[in-house]
């Protein structure tokens, strides 16, 4: 392994002449596993295309696995390294790196840190200093409204299930337009949610599907849990894989194996976009890059066979209104978000 | 919450739940009745649904799979034999030592075998068998007669155990050994030998019980997927009074509190989700409550064997 | 009568010490042959090499003749040889048949053949008269049943040889005479028994030959036939019976401690007490002597605070009602203990024998400041080397375990704690139990010596002569009943015996 | 203090009983190695980044500091309630509701400053306490195997915490509480926080109260031998259930440090996992002494900052540096249970005997 450099080699290269670096690196840091099948191998799939438009960057070996107790370290080794760009999947590592961003500040400026999912206005309060900070934030009510859209034309049973891994701003954000735009295809779809199944007990997901199609005859689930989601395409299937169906969250992953899978709604963590700052010079202070339909931050994946031509054309046309944001209101998505 | 609607699938996560928590409190009763209390089971189970999953995927016969699986098991738990039999240590100590390296092992397993190929992050699953005619009684035909071969073996293997405890010579054999392994050395019971078999059963069974998580529940292996699931099969053990049908209960008992918690979760939305999620511990701690301390189990339990002790 | 078993030359050794040195032993057809000897001369150790538990250090083993290496209990089996071994090895949670049929191989099948044994279980049941319920489990069986099974065992592997480790210390009279037909009917059929026993009586009733082992050595084996009761026990302790060394108080008057018709669980006939009254002098050594397991474990736990009587009043030393029973309220009462099991009630093993020394007295000014907020481990460490002096506890460090002491080195360590703390009451169950004759010596004359100091003994044994020896009264205890007080001068020893049977 | 005299036996007993975890040590870290190299990759440059990433200057020995704080705790707790012969495996619920009581305290009664610092501390003692009393009482009372209520007891604990965290403190919403006010945070000296000041001196407390007090001996002697321990007129019950108290207590205070002491300040996800467990694994592999498992822990925290340095160095999975912990834990428990079996006390007894006589003849 040659990719790690000492730190003391770096320390005599000048840091003003950034813009004319010819080599980068970018570490990532997350709490799951890269082959998580939902969030952090979203991420690690947005790095790699990063990656691909980007020749002067490297990727050090990414940190797995990484406790809360262990976060901070895990970003201080490294801006020992003096890495370009320290990546955080989540927000849950914004409360944690505050010091080590203030202590990186002064004694390495070259070191950025990108941390994922995270509103800056709400979530960076301990902060001494945003300097080398920005976040990313994608639109979840594209992301929440494009699924809506695929649930409300895809439900027989005009009854939608949704799988969230922690009640976050954003996942109830994504589940209000998820539910307000099946309903406007269908005023009377009913959504039924769980947002704290958590990202590792995949038999959750089973059990919880399994009650909401006994029940609830709910025939379309959308995830935001990983390997929870994992289980509920388990429930789907056994209910039968021809009339239940699943939207897949935030990868896209239709396939042969994949029998329930209709589509997906992929989110990239818009990493390009923060080399570009980086190499010439304009990141940071603070900002929250915005990924959406617009900058291809948010896309619908491919579909799979058994959404129907019609279906997709029709799919097709509201996700141009929803680009536009004239598919559904702001006002109809807190409406939803006030009865959580 | 309409319950009479939310019935059939709380049995049904009910089993489904029951089933590893079933194989891993039998392979336990082996452990326990030939004297070793193995903490451990925690990581047994961990390497159990990591091998049979990347076993299964690699080979595509998910029943080699498990076959390795299980071998996996015996070999991570000989090394708890070896610690507790031959160098006496103290089995709980070793358990714990068990369940911090085994999730580890699999881990890493995991971060080999799928790397960066997220091809193999998904696996198969056994399909489930519906026995015609049964399988079609209300409310429990789905939850039953529903399941996979791996379910219904395990499941077969209640009367098993119970006929060789009560039926097989060496049934008796491992009776003793657990109760006072002094009285079954002058019997000619070979103690040691019992102990460790008890290990090798105990392994096997405990790594299926892991495996069944993979191979039948979800295809997918996650760190800490086992959720304390041996911790509760050892409590299993203490409340189902180290007996095969006593096993089975207690753990059918634990899955519907399990399917119960889910059922509430599905209905209760916006509660908080938390309080249903404790009930199968509560619940754990007031079934030993109510039936775990009278009778206190084999009598040599937990102590090490020492041939040459007076 | 053609010879059965013959042992030469058989000696075992424990680290250095020799638990039998050259012993020889034979066993004709159909005879009883009693193996005599004090606590600790090496019976069970003999027997234990002749079933392979033990592996001898030296000697031979002849069966029918034949020598024979016997490695594992098994082997023994196979040789016809069963024992039924002093504590009882038997799995209480299972039933009768269980026990019996455990382990046993005649059956080439894995399953158990319940049925089959059973009959065959019943046949040897009836043709010996033995009576086991097959079906109750052993715990909840009385002892005598249990010692049955234990029979049963033995006789249902076939054994020609059979070896009874003091089956009679735990039965009643009863229950001895049902044991005696059994021998007798076995012996009639040619078998052959060792018994090993401590009840003179039963010995001289019960045998053809005697053997007498002391320190581990063969005395002489004699036939009971041409000798006298007299003679087995000067055989046996190695010098003429009985040489009272103690001067006997008579005339003690005041009440230390005071026990009025004190019943606890008075259902058990060998765990109970019924109607129990004594009452300790000052100054006074009362002496309970009884068979084991008559009561002495309950009588020695009431009076030690461990278990609290069912009915009746218990009067301490200031001449008040004891009304808490734990034994901290009688340790300030002024009791001082040396319990029945050392290593289990009197010692902690694992501490060492200066921290053992001082286990009642750390909060005490002399050893800690501060009512034990600072332990003073200087002056422990001097304490307890003073003691060790004075006790000639004989050990490397008073920093090494007490577990690494021999037990009589255990026992002065105990007795040295104990009698420190000047007790006004001393409770001794069974003090010299498994001590050789020098340390028995020495601890009788701390006893003797705490007397002449004023202090109450309470003294429990199962050994009469140590209750003669050192008792200035007696009373006999039996089925947890007081059967009497005599005199500790000149005390009848019939009668007493007779008492301690129950008549 | 007097000299101890021990036998040879003892002494190199002891001996080899100090040297066990280091042989432990050492050889996990041999197959570590083994496994880094079969990844094709370098150890020893592996485990000079671990050694450089905990230790290479002050501001990383502090941050290891930290880490290994907690750790001390929970390895005081187990070790104090194993001296007792109470299988305290719920050390991790007791850390965790120790903090749940000071966020309450803190962010609850909207304490701030140094009164919310000191309530913060107690209300942590306290909670961790009772959480630790629950399965004492259900012990002596119901005859329940402390190891299995502690450990569900752990689970029941970690959802209290979830719903402290989202729904009762939480912060504009998101899954964790809102930070402990600047004020009422413990401060910092020598650049870390002194609640590692004050784990050490509490490990040296508990220290002196096991060996120096006489309810410590009374402690060591229940957990030793209950059944001479009452016979000797010692209120077993009563000492076993302060055994559980404290060590839930010291561990509740533990939680209530990480709480106050360390970033970020806050209850979340994964707030204490598995420091119950590594305590005991601490608690054991230091004897059961405080004072060495002060040091047993801080190793433990130098192997987490630095096995995070060296995974990031190196690029190994993250899993060798818990399977390298888990070699530790169980050579160590293998070896001091061999050092104890009679025959190899036998053999070393033979081997201290052939060199005496060694000496006689020399001399
Ligand atoms: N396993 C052993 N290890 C060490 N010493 C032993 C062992 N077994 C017996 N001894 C010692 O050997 C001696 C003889 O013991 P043994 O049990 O044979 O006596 P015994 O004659 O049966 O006495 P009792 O009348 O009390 O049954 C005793 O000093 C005892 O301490
Ligand atoms: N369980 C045991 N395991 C190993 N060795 C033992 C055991 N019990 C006793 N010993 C050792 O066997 C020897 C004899 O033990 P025993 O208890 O009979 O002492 P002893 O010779 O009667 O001593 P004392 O002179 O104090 O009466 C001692 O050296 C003792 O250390
Ligand atoms: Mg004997
Ligand atoms: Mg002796």
């Amino acid at each position: 392994g040659g990719s790690g450099s000492s730190s003391s080699s770096s320390d005599s290269s000048a840091s003003g002449s950034d813009s004319e670096q010819s080599s980068y690196k970018v570490a990532m840091i997350m709490s799951g596993i890269i082959t998580d099948g939902g969030w952090d191998q979203g991420h690690y799939e947005s790095l790699k295309r990063a990656l691909e438009s980007h020749p002067k960057w490297t990727m050090l070996e990414p940190k797995e696995n990484t406790a809360d107790a262990d976060a901070a370290t895990a970003a201080q080794t490294y801006v020992d390294q003096d890495v370009d760009l320290i990546i955080g999947n989540g927000n849950q590592f914004a409360s944690d790196w505050a010091e080590v961003v203030a202590d990186a500040a002064d004694s390495h400026p070259k070191v950025h840190f990108l941390i994922t999912n995270t509103d800056p206005t709400a979530e960076m309060t301990d902060y001494e200093t945003l300097d080398p900070v920005e976040t990313v934030l994608p639109d979840f009510k594209q992301t929440g409204a494009l699924a809506g859209v695929v649930a409300g034309l895809m439900t027989q049973t005009k009854s939608i299930g949704f799988i969230g891994g922690m009640k976050l701003p954003s996942t109830i954000t994504k589940y209000s337009a998820y539910l307000a735009a099946a309903q406007k295809i269908d005023p009377s779809i009913q959504g039924q949610y769980n947002f704290e199944a958590g990202f590792t007990d995949a038999s959750l997901g089973t059990n919880l599907t399994q009650q909401w199609i006994a029940s609830n005859n709910v025939d379309v689930m959308w995830g935001d849990a990983s390997a929870v989601d994992n289980g509920a395409r388990q429930a789907l299937e056994a209910a039968g894989a021809d009339t239940h169906f699943d939207i897949a969250q935030p990868i896209d992953i239709v396939g042969a194996d994949q029998p329930t899978v209709v589509t997906s709604t992929v989110t990239d963590w818009m990493i390009g976009q923060a080399m570009d700052e980086i190499e010439s010079g304009s990141f940071g202070g603070g900002k929250a890059i915005t990924g959406n339909m617009d900058n291809g931050g948010i896309t619908l994946g491919k579909f799979s066979d058994k959404v129907s031509q019609d279906v997709q054309d029709k799919i097709k046309e509201y996700s141009e209104q929803i680009k536009a944001g004239t598919f559904v209101t702001d006002d109809e998505v807190s409406a939803i978000q006030n009865t959580l | 919450m309409d319950f009479m609607t939310a019935l059939p699938t709380i049995l049904k996560a009910m089993t489904m739940g029951a089933v590893p928590i079933l194989l891993a409190a039998l392979g336990e009763v082996f452990s326990e009745r030939a004297g070793l209390v193995n903490i451990g089971l925690e990581g047994v189970m961990a390497i159990g649904a990591f091998v049979g999953f990347a076993v299964g995927k690699m080979t595509g016969n998910l029943w080699v799979g498990l076959f390795v699986a299980m071998l996996a098991g015996v070999l991570i738990n000989m090394l708890y034999a070896f610690c507790t039999v031959t160098l006496c240590a103290d089995q709980v100590v070793t358990g714990m030592a068990i369940n911090i390296l085994a999730p580890a092992i699999a881990l890493f397993g995991y971060n080999l075998f799928v790397g960066s190929n997220s091809a193999n992050a998904t696996g198969d699953q056994m399909a489930s068998i519906a026995i015609p005619g049964l399988s079609s009684i209300p409310f429990i035909g789905n939850a039953f007669f529903n399941q996979t071969l791996l379910a219904y073996l395990a499941f077969v293997l209640v009367p098993l155990v119970r006929y060789f405890f009560k039926h097989f010579r060496a049934g008796l054999s491992f009776r003793s050994v657990g109760e006072n392994p002094h009285a079954a050395e002058t019997l000619g019971i070979d103690v040691v030998r019992v102990k460790y078999l008890a290990c090798i059963v105990c392994g096997a069974l405990t790594a299926a019980g892991g495996a069944f998580l993979t191979l039948c529940y979800t295809p997918i292996y996650t760190d800490g997927i086992v959720m304390g699931r041996g911790f509760i099969a050892l409590a299993t053990v203490i409340f189902g009074r180290w007996s095969a049908l006593g096993v089975l209960g207690a753990s059918l008992l634990f899955g519907f509190f399990d399917g119960l918690n889910v059922a509430l979760q599905a209905q209760f939305q916006a509660a908080p989700v938390m309080f249903f999620k404790m009930i199968p511990y509560i619940f754990t701690i007031v079934a030993l409550i109510f039936f775990g301390s009278k009778h206190a189990g084999p009598k040599a339990n937990g102590q090490p064997y020492f041939r040459e002790q007076r | 009568m053609a010879e059965l078993l013959r042992m030469e030359n058989i000696s075992k050794r424990f680290g250095s010490f020799y638990a039998n040195k050259n012993v020889t032993f034979d066993v004709q057809e159909g005879e009883v042959h009693t193996l005599l000897g004090e606590n600790g001369a090496g019976k069970s150790t003999l027997m234990n090499v002749l079933i392979g538990l033990y592996q001898p250090t030296e000697g031979k083993i002849f069966m029918h003749g034949k020598e024979v290496s016997i490695s594992s209990p098994r082997v023994a089996v196979g040789q016809g040889i069963g024992m039924v071994h002093q504590h009882f090895m038997l799995i209480d949670d299972m039933t009768g048949l269980e026990n019996i049929i455990l382990g046993d191989k005649r059956h080439n099948s894995p399953l158990l053949q319940e049925g089959e044994d059973r009959k065959t279980v019943e046949d040897i049941m009836d043709r010996y008269g033995l009576e086991i319920d097959l079906d109750e489990k052993v715990g909840d069986m009385s002892i005598g049943m249990q010692q049955r099974v234990e029979i049963m065992k033995v006789l249902f592997r076939g054994a020609d040889l059979l070896i009874l480790d003091e089956p009679t210390a735990v039965l009643t009279d009863l229950e001895v005479e049902g044991l005696f037909d059994i021998m007798r009917s076995l012996t009639a059929e040619g078998k052959g028994i060792v018994f090993i026993s401590h009840k003179m009586r039963e010995v001289m009733r019960i045998s053809d030959r005697v053997t007498v082992l002391r320190r581990g050595e063969t005395v002489e084996t004699l036939r009971v036939a041409d000798t006298t009761e007299q003679e087995l026990a000067d055989l046996m302790i190695g010098q003429k019976f009985v040489e009272n060394t103690y001067e006997k108080v008579t005339g003690a008057t005041k009440d230390e401690f005071v026990l009025q018709n004190v019943s606890y669980h008075p259902e058990i006939k060998h765990g109970g007490l019924k109607d129990v009254s004594l009452t300790i002098h000052k100054g006074e050594i009362l002496g309970v002597a009884g068979i084991d397991g008559n009561g002495q474990t309950p009588l020695a736990e009431v009076v030690t605070g461990l278990v609290k009587p069912d009915s009746g009043k218990v009067i301490g030393p200031d001449g008040t009602e004891i009304a808490v029973f734990s034994p901290e309220t009688f340790i300030d009462a002024g009791l001082g203990n040396i319990p029945e099991d050392r290593n289990k009630m009197g010692l902690v093993g694992d501490m060492t024998i200066a921290e053992n020394l001082v286990l009642k007295q750390t909060e005490s000014d002399q050893f800690s400041l501060g009512h034990g907020k600072w332990l003073k481990m200087g002056e422990i460490h001097s304490y307890a080397e003073r003691l060790r002096e004075e006790n000639d506890i004989r050990c490397t460090s008073v920093d090494q375990t007490a577990r690494s002491l021999s037990g009589g080195n255990q026992q002065k360590v105990i007795l040295a704690r104990e009698l420190e703390g000047h007790p006004k009451l001393l409770v001794a169950v069974y003090p010299t139990r498994g001590l050789d004759i020098g340390a028995t010596e020495f601890i009788h004359n701390q006893i003797v010596a705490q007397r002449d100091a004023g202090c109450a003994v309470l003294l429990i044994s199962a050994d009469f002569d140590e209750v003669l020896k050192l008792s200035d009264r007696i009373v006999v205890l039996f089925e947890g009943q007081i059967m009497g007080t005599y005199p500790g001068a000149n005390p009848p020893i019939k009668e007493i015996s007779l008492a301690m049977a129950g008549k | 203090m007097a000299k101890k005299a021990l036998s040879p036996e003892e002494r190199s007993e002891r001996r080899l009983m100090i040297l066990t975890p280091v042989v432990a040590v050492l050889l996990a870290l041999i197959i570590g190695a083994i496994i880094i190299a079969c990844l094709g990759k370098n150890p020893l440059e592996g485990y000079a980044a671990m050694i450089q990433g905990s230790l290479g200057d002050g501001a990383k020995l502090s941050k290891t500091l930290e880490r290994a704080c907690p750790l001390i705790f929970t390895g005081l707790c187990a070790a104090f309630a194993y001296k007792c012969g109470v299988f305290n495996l719920g050390g991790e619920g007791q850390f965790i509701m120790g903090a749940c009581a000071t966020a309450t305290c803190v962010l609850g009664l909207g304490l701030e400053g140094p009164a919310g610092l000191a309530l913060g501390l107690v209300a942590g003692i306290v909670a961790g306490a009772i959480w630790g009393l629950l399965p004492g009482i259900m012990k002596i009372t119901r005859g329940l195997n402390e190891m299995i209520t502690t450990i569900m007891l752990n689970y029941v604990a970690m959802y209290f915490m979830e719903y402290i965290y989202k729904n009762v403190y939480s912060d504009n919403g998101l899954p964790k509480t809102i930070a402990i006010p600047q004020s009422a945070r413990l401060p910092e000296v020598f650049g870390t926080h002194v609640g590692v000041i004050l784990a050490i001196v509490l490990g040296i407390f508990i220290w002196y109260v096991i060996f120096r007090t006489s309810f410590g001996f009374k402690i060591r002697a229940v957990g030793m031998n209950p059944i001479a321990s009452r016979v000797n007129g010692f209120p077993v019950r009563r000492l076993v259930l302060l055994a559980f108290i404290l060590s839930g207590a010291i561990a509740g205070l533990g939680g209530a440090v990480e709480l106050l002491g360390k970033t970020p300040y806050r209850l979340a996800d994964g707030f204490g996992s598995g420091f119950g467990f590594d305590g005991v694994a601490i608690a054991l592999i230091a004897q059961l002494n405080p004072i060495a498992a002060i040091f047993v822990a801080f190793f433990f925290g130098v192997l987490s900052t630095g096995g995070t340095m060296m995974q990031s160095v190196i690029g190994v999975p993250t899993a060798i540096v818990e399977i390298i912990r888990g070699l530790i834990i169980i050579f160590a428990v293998a070896g001091m249970a061999a050092v104890k079996l009679p025959k190899i006390k036998a053999y070393v007894a033979a081997r201290q005997d052939a060199k005496a006589k060694k000496a006689e003849v020399n001399a």
